[in-house]
């Protein structure tokens, strides 16, 4: 990693690049002042139909390192690609270690891989930048306390819940599911069009469960979640799975443990 | 069939099925009869260019929707009767300008934009209501202006230059066409998705041509076929759990294909080489 | 007075199509109930000006009047053209065509009965009355341009345009059509384009010969000389079988029956 | 100028620019003259299908979407010449019918979401180095098969009954035809994305018919119009940092109308409504 | 020998279009350097039957011979259309194409100094050199026959198909255009559809009659019975000009010149 190292004394920061928002965050707080982050999806934009104009590009190709989520569609086609424009670019998987559902790209919502991710970007920064080594631990400790407390803070959401059931439109939150053990009801399977039997079977789910309200995320057309919440007799709550300060995380976590509370209510 | 109905979603999907094919099989005829189906897949294109033009100026995308595929139906119609372009090129044109346009004014513009796959795919299962009801209004708009000028869209469709001796507005009625087309590709793309209106508005009424030459006929049977399609298709999707508005074009699909091998039986030893010519007569 | 008689008006007309000029100074002026025939070599512009009249062409430079005014009223014109250009796999029947001759003056939004038998007599004096249900690409050439003239003829207008309507008729129809059209003469206006002659000179009241320009002669007299300059080779044509009575060198009203 | 050019990436993306513009300059031509713009457009998304396929048997998408192409090109002129039915239907149906067997097939295969957006918009900065080569290798097959078949392309897209009482094989000629739209479609959607290719097929002869009515000059004016698009709309994107591809289409689109507006002043005092006539004439 | 002699023959042949039967039991056999006129009301199926032998439309039953084979050789046919269903706008100039009947004459990809050179020969003799380099959709009704009769002679075929090829052209050039025909015919066979009978008995060798069928007779003898078969009323068509000599009640050769 030596034409690394003189490139970090030259300009002073590291130039690292990550996909989604709730990545930068995390890179951030590990690299401190030490790094500059970018963004390749802009707030607001969907990650399945992002063009990349040529302003980022000619960014991207003056790039030290690019942490991918892993898992992301857009990554797929574009990294190849980018890769092709910058022969030095680092490319870091922060999902190596991550057992992977489906290809659901969405680890980035749950603390606990949210901590293996971490450990991956303090790895790779601290081994491009070993002067800074210590400057990167410290933040990296000090994150790592941060998720723990937001585990415990999220499980402790749970507690007294029997039935951890919720209905989301777009299967978003299968990582927190599996970790604090809820059930993901998700109207598109595998982030596809839904057909009407899976529907069907949810909307008798949902009923048996008295589950009412159903989550959407604001980055895609939430008319269709309205519809389902119609037919439970419900309504429609927006949480963003693409958070720009990771902290925001626990107060979308209390929606839905709200959300179960409500539901055990009806039942 | 019966535990499908139970749903509310079921149901509406059903309705929406049914009113989406009414405005296709009745405008599709003019778009076959007359082959432009080139337009009804371009307007559904480029109304993605009123999107991201509602999104740049925070206004609700479909209204931008609307004033663009309106703005190029007045804009086909006029270059076309002005200018002595081709229509087809000048409508090839729209469409990508159209699209580059919305891409350009979506990554423009501030917040959060839908995605495009909504717009092009849509949901038949869950269209909100107030969808049906603009579903429901355009179908009376349309059935109500092809009762008033039958004859004439009939008379420019085939032969625009009698019509103009005759006396008949034929720059307007043209343009009433297409704002027909317009308006039915803006409201179906919100409802069901741009596949669905492109093979709503194709296939029914191909099918219908190969049973009759009239046009009232052909509008008649394209609309039962369109239910059919439909609704069947629901019903199919739900059996095998397929994505239903795919299952529904699947479904027209193979429903072609059999009328087009029942009429291939019948006329099995006729010629055929004299027939296809036709589309050479055409240009 | 005279504005009531003159059905059709024509002064210095040009048209150029392209940048090049088709028409040059064209110069008609047809009493009502005419009958006058165009004849004229390939090219000469006959069809231009028959579109010009019926309002599918905007003249470069020139004015046209027809029935005293300078726009064309529905149901005025009745125009048969040289090549009717439309899709022949179109899902319209034959009744269907020669009723849009109907559509102007349809009340409401469908034809009456009385639209229906008036294209049904069209359609029985070209002989294809028997045709009707029949898909209009389902037609022979001539059966075609019948039809073409049926509807024409529906429009029952003040004037009727007609680019050689027989082109591709069988002579048993000609006969029958040109003693047709000296009936319907009675009620309207006909301008009539054809390459024959000899057909055109026993009918028609006015002959006029096109070439770039019109030559015509409101005294109704064609002479040699006008031939001359339409023709590329007058003295050929005269040898190949010009009926002679056409040509009056000094005076005589052609066409007389 | 020069600080865009330091780029490898800007460099590789002129040079895709220059070769997409000669594979859709010639092809583009053929397209615009035989008003068979639809069928460009309809294999993009026919090629969907494909890539449905690809996903579901877990190969290349791009050989799902050369087969799905190549398979609807000649199926397209099989039903077109056996079938008698109308050409532009036809492929409205293939359109349907592609789009929604991808989707059916993308559901059903394992994984999440496949990328779709990326066929549709490619991005012509990004293009890969084998990319270029395909491209440069479909340029050189194009070219050759045109160098070899220019009158019998000409012959048969003018007046195909002609040809084929001359002894032409008028149906290998179009099926070669639809080939090489197919494949110049695949090819770019891969390279600059489906908008893009329409353009440059569309546009850049659409402007050259203006100017000359000979085959051979509207390829090459077409060839050199689209590399103007695409070269200048890559720099122009760059300094306003926009979207290159929906850049090089608006600035394709700025081109055919300052075109127009140029033959407008020309003629203006000509009559115009005669050439409008042809529309119908065709149709 | 015989097969050597004999251009085009067709046994018990039977068009059916969308299940109407348009032909019936066709029989016809022409000699290698004929000249066959075709005469016959509008819609008697001369159009089907010409295509039929130009290999466009495929026989529902029946067998055709083109000169001797049972398939057609490249460049073996030259086919004048009646009506050329063609886009106008197309960029093609006349000049190409009338070379596009050099098509499979050409040697290579591109057309020789020969094949221009033919094709120039052929725009001359319909009288449009003049016009080579105009765009095809610019031309007059006339001139685009003239352009089509010139494409068919590039061909230099074997057997000449001219269907109505003088519908729309003016006087002056038929009576040079069927000077041509006799000239050609000394190197080919000619076929001629036309409802022009005065000038058809005039030039061509052998005459038939066509409605449904063909009623044609080897003996080149036109019978009154034959013409009261085809045409639905003989007497009114002698009375409107056909000349006496084409109807022999007993014997004589027709269009003997
Ligand atoms: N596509 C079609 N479908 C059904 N009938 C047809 C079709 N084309 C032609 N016909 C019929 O076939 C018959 C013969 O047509 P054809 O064109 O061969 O006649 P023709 O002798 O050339 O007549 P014309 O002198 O008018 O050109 C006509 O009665 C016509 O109505
Ligand atoms: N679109 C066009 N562009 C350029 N020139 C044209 C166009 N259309 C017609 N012309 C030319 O205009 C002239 C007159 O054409 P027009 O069709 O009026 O002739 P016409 O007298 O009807 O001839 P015909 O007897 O052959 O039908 C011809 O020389 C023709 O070449
Ligand atoms: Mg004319
Ligand atoms: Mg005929
Ligand atoms: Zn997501």
């Amino acid at each position: 990693f030596k034409k690394e190292e003189s490139k970090v004394r030259e300009e002073g920061v590291l130039k690292v690049w990550v996909t989604v928002l709730p990545q930068a965050d995390l890179v951030r707080k590990i690299g401190g002042e030490l790094v500059e982050v970018n963004v390749l999806v802009p707030k607001g934009a969907s990650p399945e139909d992002y063009e990349i104009p040529p302003g980022r590009l000619k960014e991207l190709s003056q790039a030290d390192v690019y942490f991918v989520v892993g898992h992301l569609p857009l990554e797929r086609v574009w990294i190849e690609r980018i890769k092709g424009i910058n022969k030095d670019l680092l490319v870091v998987d922060t999902s190596q270690g991550i057992e992977i559902i489906d290809d659901n790209p969405h680890i980035w919502l749950s603390p606990r891989l949210v901590a293996i991710q971490s450990r991956h970007i303090y790895e790779a920064l601290s081994s491009i930048d070993d002067e800074n080594k210590g400057y990167y631990e410290e933040n990296y400790a000090a994150l790592q306390d941060e998720l723990e407390k937001m585990d415990e803070d999220i499980a402790e959401l749970f507690t007294g819940i029997k039935t951890r059931m919720f209905l989301t439109y777009h299967p978003a939150w299968t990582y927190l599911a599996r970790d604090y053990g809820l059930t993901e009801l998700a109207i598109e399977e595998h982030g596809k069009e839904p057909g009407p039997k899976h529907v069907a079977h949810i909307i008798d789910v949902a009923k048996k469960n008295g589950i009412k309200i159903v989550f959407a995320s604001p980055q895609h057309s939430i008319k269709s979640a309205q519809v389902i919440a119609k037919e439970l007799g419900g309504e429609v709550k927006i949480i963003d799975p693409l958070p720009e300060d990771y902290r925001e995380l626990y107060e979308t976590v209390s929606l839905i443990a709200d959300a179960m509370r409500r539901a055990e209510k009806n039942k | 069939m019966m535990d499908f109905l139970q749903y509310d979603f079921a149901r509406q999907a059903m309705l929406a099925g049914v009113l989406v094919s009414i405005a296709c099989g009745v405008v599709g005829t003019y778009v076959v009869v007359k082959r432009i189906v080139f337009i009804s897949g371009s307007m559904a294109h480029i109304a993605y260019g009123g999107i991201g033009l509602g999104y740049f100026l925070g206004i609700n995308p479909i209204w931008g929707a609307f004033a663009f595929t309106a703005l190029s139906a007045w804009g086909i119609g006029f270059i076309n009767y002005r200018a002595g372009q081709k229509e087809d090129t000048i409508i090839g044109i729209m469409w990508a300008a159209s699209m580059a346009l919305g891409i350009i004014l979506i990554q423009m513009s501030a917040g959060y934009t839908a995605d495009l796959m909504s717009y092009l795919f849509g949901n038949i299962l869950t269209v909100p209501r107030e969808d049906l009801i603009f579903t429901g209004v355009l179908d009376i708009i349309i059935l109500l202006v092809v009762y008033c000028f039958f004859e004439e869209f009939r008379a420019v469709a085939f032969d625009e230059e009698f019509a103009r001796t005759v006396g008949v507005n034929t720059e307007k009625i043209y343009l009433l066409l297409l704002f027909l087309i317009a308006m039915t590709v803006v409201v179906m793309i919100r409802a069901v998705g741009v596949i669905l209106v492109i093979a709503l508005l194709t296939i029914p009424p191909t099918i219908a041509a190969q049973y009759t030459s009239s046009i009232s006929r052909m509008m008649l049977i394209s609309v039962l076929l369109g239910s059919i399609f439909t609704v069947g298709g629901l019903w199919l999707s739900f059996y095998l759990d397929l994505a239903s508005g795919a299952t529904m074009v699947l479904l027209a699909v193979a429903g072609f294909f059999i009328s087009l091998a029942l009429r291939g039986i019948k006329n099995r030893r006729l010629m055929v080489v004299e027939e296809r010519n036709n589309f050479y007569e055409n240009g | 007075m005279e504005k009531e008689t003159t059905a059709v008006e024509i002064k210095n007309l040009w048209v150029k199509i392209n940048g090049r000029s088709i028409l040059e100074d064209v110069n008609l002026k047809i009493k009502e109930k005419d009958f006058l025939g165009i004849i004229g070599p390939n090219g000469g512009g006959k069809t231009t000006l028959l579109k010009v009249i019926a309002g599918l062409i905007k003249p470069y430079r020139g004015e046209i009047r027809v029935m005293g005014e300078d726009r064309i009223r529905p149901g005025y014109i009745g125009y048969v053209p040289q090549y009717a250009y439309f899709d022949y796999e179109f899902p319209i029947t034959v009744e269907e065509v020669v009723l849009s001759g109907r559509l102007k003056h349809k009340k409401g939004r469908r034809f009456s009965a009385a639209d229906y038998r008036i294209a049904h007599d069209k359609l029985k004096q070209v002989e294809m009355y028997s045709f009707r249900k029949r898909q209009i690409g389902e037609l022979s050439g001539g059966e075609r341009q019948r039809v073409l003239v049926a509807r024409a003829l529906a429009v029952e207008p003040k004037i009727l345009l007609l680019d050689e309507p027989t082109a591709s008729a069988d002579k048993g129809f000609v006969a029958d059509f040109y003693e047709l059209l000296c009936e319907l003469n009675r009620e309207m206006t006909i301008i009539l384009v054809s390459h024959d002659i000899t057909a055109v000179s026993r009918y028609v009241k006015t002959l006029a010969c096109m070439n770039r320009t019109l030559y015509y002669n409101e005294d109704k007299i064609l002479t040699y000389e006008l031939m001359e300059k339409v023709y590329p080779c007058p003295v050929d044509l005269i040898a190949h079988g010009i009926p002679h009575r056409v040509l009056m060198p000094h005076e005589g009203v052609v066409g007389e029956r």
